[in-house]
């Protein structure tokens, strides 16, 4: 295996773990963990081509890793404020009890 | 400020239903005091906090007493007739007293700075008859000193918001400021036992205590 | 055990006046909306002042329900009194305020002397307004110490109120024999005579007191930190505060004009030239602000009972040490003590001890109120304001 | 502007800083087992019992009367009276207390039992390192421990004991005079008795005479 | 790729399966970090050293901490008494294990990808800065709009819904 | 001579390596370095909380502490022996774990405290080519480690079961997520003007001298506010009075280490003492020229001299400070963080980049100066007014 395949290989693992959870836990929380973990994935994969990629100078992979980074804190920040919100208004963070859109 | 005479007679005339009376005071301040009776208690004192003349405003002081069932000795001098002559006679006359407790309410204004005007309620008995009207609605200053009272003496006041033991704990059974009350029988070491306590010493601790000791 | 809740008596009363109504949000099922956290400060907690406890709880960091609970100092002081002789009770009275023991004394004796006609001579007199007001000097310096300290000043002021307390604490030392528990004042007068070298050393710490105020105000009064945490902070309207029975600085605080040295004139205050410093809104800084100026006052009057104390007797000629029996009756005295009314209350049957003796703590009946004041507050404030309340669980607990 | 009070308090503790270096007077701490402050003349810590000479058993001025014990706030006073009797500093047939107790753990030094003794034998000692690892019978005073010598109240209070020195002196002046009183009249009634006796020529053996012990002097 | 990365990776996808697996969320939020902090080990490893710390200071410092409030907020601190799991959590593993399955048979059947490794490129703060001011500025500035909108819009959200008991703090 | 002792570590620590193997060298060396701070930075922590204790106390006018000195001597050393007692006694002292406790979590969260902390010293520059890890980004660095000791404040919070400890937490972390914005703010101007996130490098633009004064930051306009920002910033960020609410003892008990006991304790203890060191040598880097001399003529002492005196003499102001002042709310805590402080530090970067942009002459200075002056007065205003705070007249009644 090639350094790329390892990294890649770990990539995929950590994004089946994250989608895993995400599709199989009750709670918001951990359903946005599991999407921060897939996200986490994608961002090794940005940085694993970008160092074994054909133009490393170029620093594109690198640079694609720091704005998925800012759009992950955007979304953690947005959906736990969801959460939140949710909770307080229904009393409860579970999602199989959250199924209608309505308040 | 008017005198309690006349307090009383505006009072009366305001509250004809209230029956009203002035105790007398013999020691050198000589301040009397009013007794109202438990039914028209808050229709009085609400009276003296609102009229605008006294505007009692300021609730300082709330007592509870305790007056247990006295027999009161007297010595009354009887003409009787003893072998035919008419003699005065001395005759020890017994009567019960019956017990009941106090609450003395002292009222002052601060706004016109004056009182104090002393207000007493009596419950009928000490057992189980024990209810007067809180005054906690009209003074809020009550408060805490009523609870006291509850828990003390075990007055229990209509009205009151929120009337649980405060010094004492919840627990706690009996009114320990009740002339009457028996200290429960524990005993604490003491190195120099002599008279009562030595006799709770010899009760709690017949022989030298125990120590065990595992092996 | 009876039970303890009473009936409503049914007829429409009037409200007791709360001065804060903040009630939790409640949601259909009467659950209060958000997160409630059950605390209970106390009563091993660092800043409530002794034995006291408070359940609180929160919402968030915000007060929704605040219930003082105490009685753990409680030994049935006044059922003691009941059992001892007048005199016995004395130092018992000490035990009550242990920061203002002299100004105990003075109530005790005060209202014994009514009870039994008692006269106090001219010198007694004065040295009992100068203990009095040294007493309340001390109580004012410490309490700011420990009200800033509550603040988490960590303890500077209070360590500098001490020292000045020290020096005040050295003069009762010196003429008491003790400096807390001075059981110094007797029925009919005072128990030891003082000096002149005491009269003189008074004179100057009373005269470097105003310098040491001076620094005192320069380090807090206008402290940012220290307005941020107490102005308009646990406010109190003049009618909510007499009608719950507040009295002393926090009563002045909150705008009442009612000091018992000016209207009762009890001893010679009528004799004495000094004014009653009054707050506006009753919130934490003017309660502050009340304390440091009645000190002024308080050295006003010092001043001029050291320049006039006369000599001769400190004890009144008909007063008895042993075999003290009053006439039957009963009385109620009341001085203003630095933490506010004092008052006791004596019932006599002509025996060796009192029928009925009663304590009108001040620094209980302040403490009605504390739940108002907390509601809607932080827990931070809760603190300050329970400082600013100036208990001694001695006192409340009895 | 924002701070500038927070500055002027940082000078004030800035001052007592540097002041503390520098003037003694801001420390008021006392470095306790090497420096002591010196005892003020009214101090009181717990009660001693003063005895005149120098035998703490003869010399005791306590004649058990017990009014300290009754008069005591929290009781810590326990007497026990003698059966016999022994004179007193005025030379009178007193009784004596055989125990004397004070639980210092109990005590709250108010001095009251100093105030009520019309005998000055209670006194306020000013020793207050008292301080032991026995708390029952370490803080158990004793008569033994009590018993301190007249030149020993002198010493830690001198305007007090001079004072009461002042007062035993008058009353034991107060006390021979009535006794020389007592006695001349016993030497009267005895020349009386002795002349009734010769007068009426009385049979031999009569009683001896013996007068009552005078009362205690209550004060 | 050295033994030291392949321990990081490993102790990366445990903390991963920790964070997906455990009852007790805050357990979970924990597990969480050690796998953030692993990936950011994982970025210093692969030389980009800028990625590394950011993810660190991103990951660790902002959304460990945001979770974790979310999870005291929400009262889910506490092990729940009902199963962690959804109805339909067979069907999730299934879907999962295909995707791995053909995400693992793309990475290890695919030839596109370089055999020996390339010389590190040098990715320094002043070629990061350089290259988001002038070639990617426009990106920049959209990310930047966008976190403004969810910061206005989180902090919109979760807003109570009565402001006067928000204003406590002054009477 | 000055010179190798200004190297004198470095050679040290080359001379130590040389020893050994080409390859093992970086690592050895990593290792001496590791040790070397393991040893320097907790003996100056112990010789601070003495150095605490007496400063403290003679602000309170107190001696502190000054028995111990070198022990079974009669040597007391002015009382700095004390470090010695103390640290024995908090390292045998009973460990107690609560029993509702997550034992795992309160066992992990000191060492999650002390791990990122001791990171933090890995990019500072003690001295001249003092740096242990020279990253090119090594500000980023810090920042981001020093983010991660939010994590253990929460799990020792949490992990305890207890409410203050949860309470303490809490505040912990929203304190010192909103004052991080302005820390970071304030070193943003200092990597505005210096052009790089390399410590050793922002130093070197400090080491110039005009007229013999050294080209500090924080002699300028905007490296002065941005000072005393980082400074407020970092006095929060390190728990520190006026801003230490998470532990505020009158208030919350000990906040997130109430229950928290010997070893874990001194762990705690040390992480927070560590922190602040490593925050004020951050700061000192940043605006205070590092290593450097602030005169010309001064240049002669060694470099890390320099840099332990500057970083003592800051200690020294948050001792002072933490002896001056009450602590403030939490809301007003906020209040400040994101009212004041946050909208400084934007308008400090405004005005960095005008001074960046401005010829160089006496107009930028005027034009900066009052720019920032005015935003500093006009927020402050803002800011007591929003409160309605300000100085009171109070009345006297006759």
């Amino acid at each position: 295996m090639t350094p790329l395949q390892t990294c890649l290989l770990i990539s995929a693992l950590l994004f089946s773990v994250g989608f895993a959870g995400a599709v199989t836990r009750r709670h918001a929380i951990l359903v946005l963990i599991g999407i921060e973990l897939m996200l986490n994935a994608a961002n090794l994969n940005l940085i694993a081509f970008w160092r074994f990629g054909a133009h490393p100078e170029s620093l594109n992979g690198f640079i694609f890793a720091l704005f998925s980074m800012a759009l992950a804190a955007a979304e953690a920040a947005v959906g736990l404020a969801l959460v939140i919100a949710i909770y307080r208004h229904k009393k409860t963070s579970n999602l199989d009890e959250m199924k209608e859109l309505k308040g | 400020m008017e005198t309690l005479e006349q307090i009383k007679s505006r009072l009366e005339a305001a509250l004809p239903s209230a029956k009203i009376e002035i105790l007398a005071n013999e020691c050198a301040a000589g301040e009397r005091s009013l007794l109202v009776d438990a039914a028209s208690g808050f229709a009085v004192a609400k009276f003296l906090r609102d009229d605008a003349q006294l505007m009692l405003d300021y609730c300082s002081n709330v007592t509870g007493v305790d007056w247990p069932d006295k027999e009161l000795t007297e010595k009354i001098k009887v003409k009787q007739v003893v072998d035919g002559v008419e003699k005065e006679v001395e005759e020890v006359k017994k009567t019960l007293r019956p017990g009941c407790l106090e609450v003395v309410f002292h009222l002052y204004s601060m706004t016109l700075k004056h009182g104090p005007v002393v207000l007493r309620m009596r419950t009928e008995n000490r057992a189980d008859k024990t209810h007067l009207p809180s005054l906690t609605p009209l003074w809020r200053g009550a408060e805490f000193q009523e609870r006291e009272i509850y828990d003390l003496y075990g007055v229990i006041f209509d009205g009151h918001p929120d009337l649980r033991r405060i010094l004492m704990w919840d627990g706690f059974e009996g009114y320990p400021m009740r002339k009457d009350y028996v200290a429960p029988d524990d005993y604490e070491y003491e190195p120099t036992p002599h008279d009562e306590v030595l006799e709770a010493a010899k009760k709690c601790y017949p022989a030298e205590p125990k120590v065990e000791v595992k092996p | 055990m009876l039970s303890g809740r009473a009936e409503s008596g049914g007829e429409a009363v009037i409200a007791a006046q709360k001065p804060f109504e903040v009630t939790p949000k409640l949601d259909e099922s009467g659950t209060p909306i958000g997160e409630l956290l059950e605390i209970s400060m106390g009563p091993h907690h660092p800043s409530t002042h002794g034995v006291f406890r408070m359940d609180v709880t929160l919402d968030g960091e915000t007060v929704v329900k605040l219930k003082p609970v105490f009685g753990y100092l409680h030994r049935n002081h006044e059922k003691i009194g009941e059992n001892i002789s007048y005199l016995a009770t004395m130092p018992y009275t000490d035990r009550l305020d242990y920061f203002c023991s002299m100004t105990n004394n003075w109530a005790y004796a005060l209202t014994i002397e009514k009870l039994a006609g008692l006269a106090v001579p001219e010198r007694a007199e004065y040295i009992r307004v100068i203990m009095a007001e040294l007493t309340r000097l001390q109580n004012h310096t410490s309490l700011i110490g420990f009200f800033v300290q509550d603040m988490g000043a960590l303890g500077t002021p209070m360590m500098y109120a001490f020292r000045e307390r020290e020096k005040i604490l050295d003069l009762f030392e010196e003429v008491s024999g003790a400096r807390m528990m001075c059981n110094y004042m007797r029925f009919g007068g005072v128990r030891v005579d003082v000096s002149d070298a005491w009269l003189a050393q008074t004179k100057k710490i009373v005269g470097d007191y105003g310098k040491f105020l001076d620094e005192f105000e320069v380090f807090l009064n206008e402290n940012e930190i220290l307005l941020a945490r107490t102005q308009g902070v646990a406010p109190i309207s003049k009618e909510q505060a007499i009608n719950a029975s507040i009295t002393g600085p926090l009563l002045r605080a909150a705008g009442v004009n009612y000091d018992l040295r000016k209207v009762d004139k009890y001893g010679i205050y009528s004799r004495f030239e000094f004014k009653v410093p009054l707050g506006e809104t009753g919130d934490l800084y003017d309660r502050y602000m009340v304390r440091v100026l009645e000190m002024r006052e308080s050295i006003k009057i010092l001043n001029q009972a050291l320049a006039g104390i006369p000599a001769g007797p400190i004890m009144d000629a008909k007063a008895k040490l042993r075999g003290f029996r009053p006439k039957a009756g009963e009385v109620y005295g009341r001085i203003e003590s630095p933490k506010g009314e004092l008052g006791f209350y004596v019932i006599s049957d002509g025996g060796p001890s009192p029928y009925r003796y009663r304590i009108r703590p001040p620094s209980y009946i302040n403490l009605t109120t504390l739940e108002d004041m907390c509601l809607g507050r932080k827990v931070a404030d809760v603190i300050v304001i329970l400082g600013s309340v100036d208990i001694v669980l001695g006192e409340v607990d009895r | 502007m924002l701070g500038e009070q927070i500055i002027k308090g940082m000078a004030v503790t800035a001052k007592n800083f540097f002041g503390s270096y520098v003037s003694k007077d801001r420390l008021t701490t006392v470095q306790y087992p090497e420096e002591r402050l010196t005892p003020k003349e009214n101090t009181r810590q717990f009660p001693f019992l003063v005895f005149d000479g120098d035998d703490a058993e003869k010399g005791l001025r306590c004649v058990a009367c017990q009014i300290c014990e009754k008069e005591c706030p929290p009781q810590c006073i326990y007497i026990v009276k003698s059966k016999d009797k022994k004179p007193d500093y005025k030379g009178q047939m007193q009784v004596y207390p055989v125990t004397f107790d004070i639980d210092i753990s109990v005590c709250m030094s108010c001095s009251i039992c100093v105030e009520v003794c019309p005998f000055e034998s209670i006194k306020m000692n000013n020793e207050f390192e008292l301080s032991t690892d026995d708390r029952f019978k370490g803080l158990l005073l004793t008569k033994k421990e009590l018993a301190k010598p007249n030149s020993y109240y002198q010493q830690i209070h001198p305007q007090d004991a001079k004072d009461s020195d002042a007062v035993i002196a008058a009353e034991k002046v107060k006390a021979e005079a009535k006794a020389k009183a007592a006695a001349e009249a016993k030497a009267k009634a005895d020349a009386e008795a002795k002349a009734k006796a010769a007068a009426a020529a009385a049979p031999v053996g009569t009683p001896p005479a013996n007068p009552p012990t005078p009362p205690p002097a209550a004060k | 790729m050295s033994p030291f990365f392949i321990i990081t990776a490993v102790v990366t996808l445990f903390g991963a399966v920790l964070a997906m697996s455990l009852r007790n969320l805050v357990h979970c939020a924990l597990a969480m970090a050690i796998a953030f902090a692993g990936v950011a080990a994982l970025f210093l490893q692969l030389g980009a050293e800028f990625v590394g710390f950011a993810q660190i200071l991103i990951y660790i410092g902002a959304i460990a901490i945001l979770i974790v409030f979310a999870i005291l907020l929400t009262r889910s601190g506490e092990s729940p008494d009902k199963s962690v799991l959804t109805s339909g959590w067979w069907a999730g593993i299934a879907v999962t294990a295909m995707v791995f399955t053909i995400l693992g048979w793309a990475v290890l059947s695919s030839s596109a990808v370089p055999k020996e490794l390339p010389a590190a490129p040098a990715a320094t703060v002043k070629n990061v800065g350089d290259l988001l001011m002038t070639k990617f500025v426009l990106p920049l500035e959209i990310v930047a709009l966008v976190l403004t909108a969810a910061m206005i819009g989180a902090v919109l959200i979760a807003l109570k819904e009565d402001n006067k008991d928000n204003a406590g703090g002054q009477p | 001579m000055a010179d190798k002792i200004d190297q004198i570590f470095v050679t040290v620590l080359h001379f130590l390596v040389s020893y050994l193997p080409e390859a093992w060298r970086p690592l050895a060396s990593s290792l001496i370095c590791i040790a070397f701070i393991l040893m320097v930075f907790p003996l100056i922590f112990s010789l601070t909380t003495i150095f605490e204790r007496k400063g403290i106390g003679r602000i309170q006018n107190r001696y502190g502490p000054n028995r111990v000195g070198i022990p079974f001597t009669k040597i007391r050393l002015a009382g700095f022996g004390q470090f010695l007692p103390d640290g024995v006694k908090m390292l045998t002292k009973e460990d107690v774990v609560p029993r509702a406790a997550d034992q795992v979590v309160h066992f992990l969260a000191p060492i999650v405290l002390l791990i990122p902390v001791l990171l933090t010293y890995a990019v500072l520059p003690f001295g001249r080519n003092m740096a242990i890890a020279d990253y090119d980004a090594g500000l980023l660095f810090f920042l981001a480690v020093g983010g991660a000791v939010e994590i253990s404040v929460f799990m020792a919070g949490w992990s305890s079961r207890n409410k203050y400890s949860l309470l303490g937490a809490m505040r912990a972390i929203a304190q010192m997520v909103s004052y991080e914005i302005p820390l970071i703010l304030s070193g943003v101007t200092v990597v505005m003007i210096a052009g790089t996130l390399n410590l050793s490098q922002i130093v070197e633009h400090q080491n110039q001298y005009t007229f013999g004064i050294a080209h500090w930051f924080v002699f300028t306009p905007w490296g002065l506010v941005g000072f005393i920002l980082f400074f407020i910033a970092s006095l929060a960020e390190s728990n520190r009075s006026p801003f230490d609410l998470p532990e505020a003892e009158s208030e919350i008990i000990a906040g997130y280490f109430t229950e928290y006991s010997g070893f874990k304790f001194a762990l705690f203890f040390l992480g927070e003492y560590l922190g602040m060191f490593s925050i004020i040598g951050l700061g000192i880097t940043l605006f205070l020229g590092g290593w450097t001399s602030p005169v010309s003529f001064l240049t002669w002492i060694p470099s890390w001299i320099w840099f332990l005196t500057k970083m003592m003499a800051i200690v020294f102001v948050f001792i002072w400070i933490r002896a001056t002042l009450p602590r403030l709310r939490m809301d007003q805590l906020m209040g400040f963080a994101w009212k004041f402080m946050l909208p400084l530090a934007l308008i400090n970067i405004l005005v960095a980049g005008l001074w960046h942009f401005m010829s160089h002459d006496w107009q930028r200075w005027l034009v900066c100066s009052a720019i920032i002056f005015g935003a500093y007065v006009v927020l402050g205003r803002g800011l007591m007014a929003n409160q309605k705070l300000g100085k009171r007249i109070y009345r006297y009644a006759e």
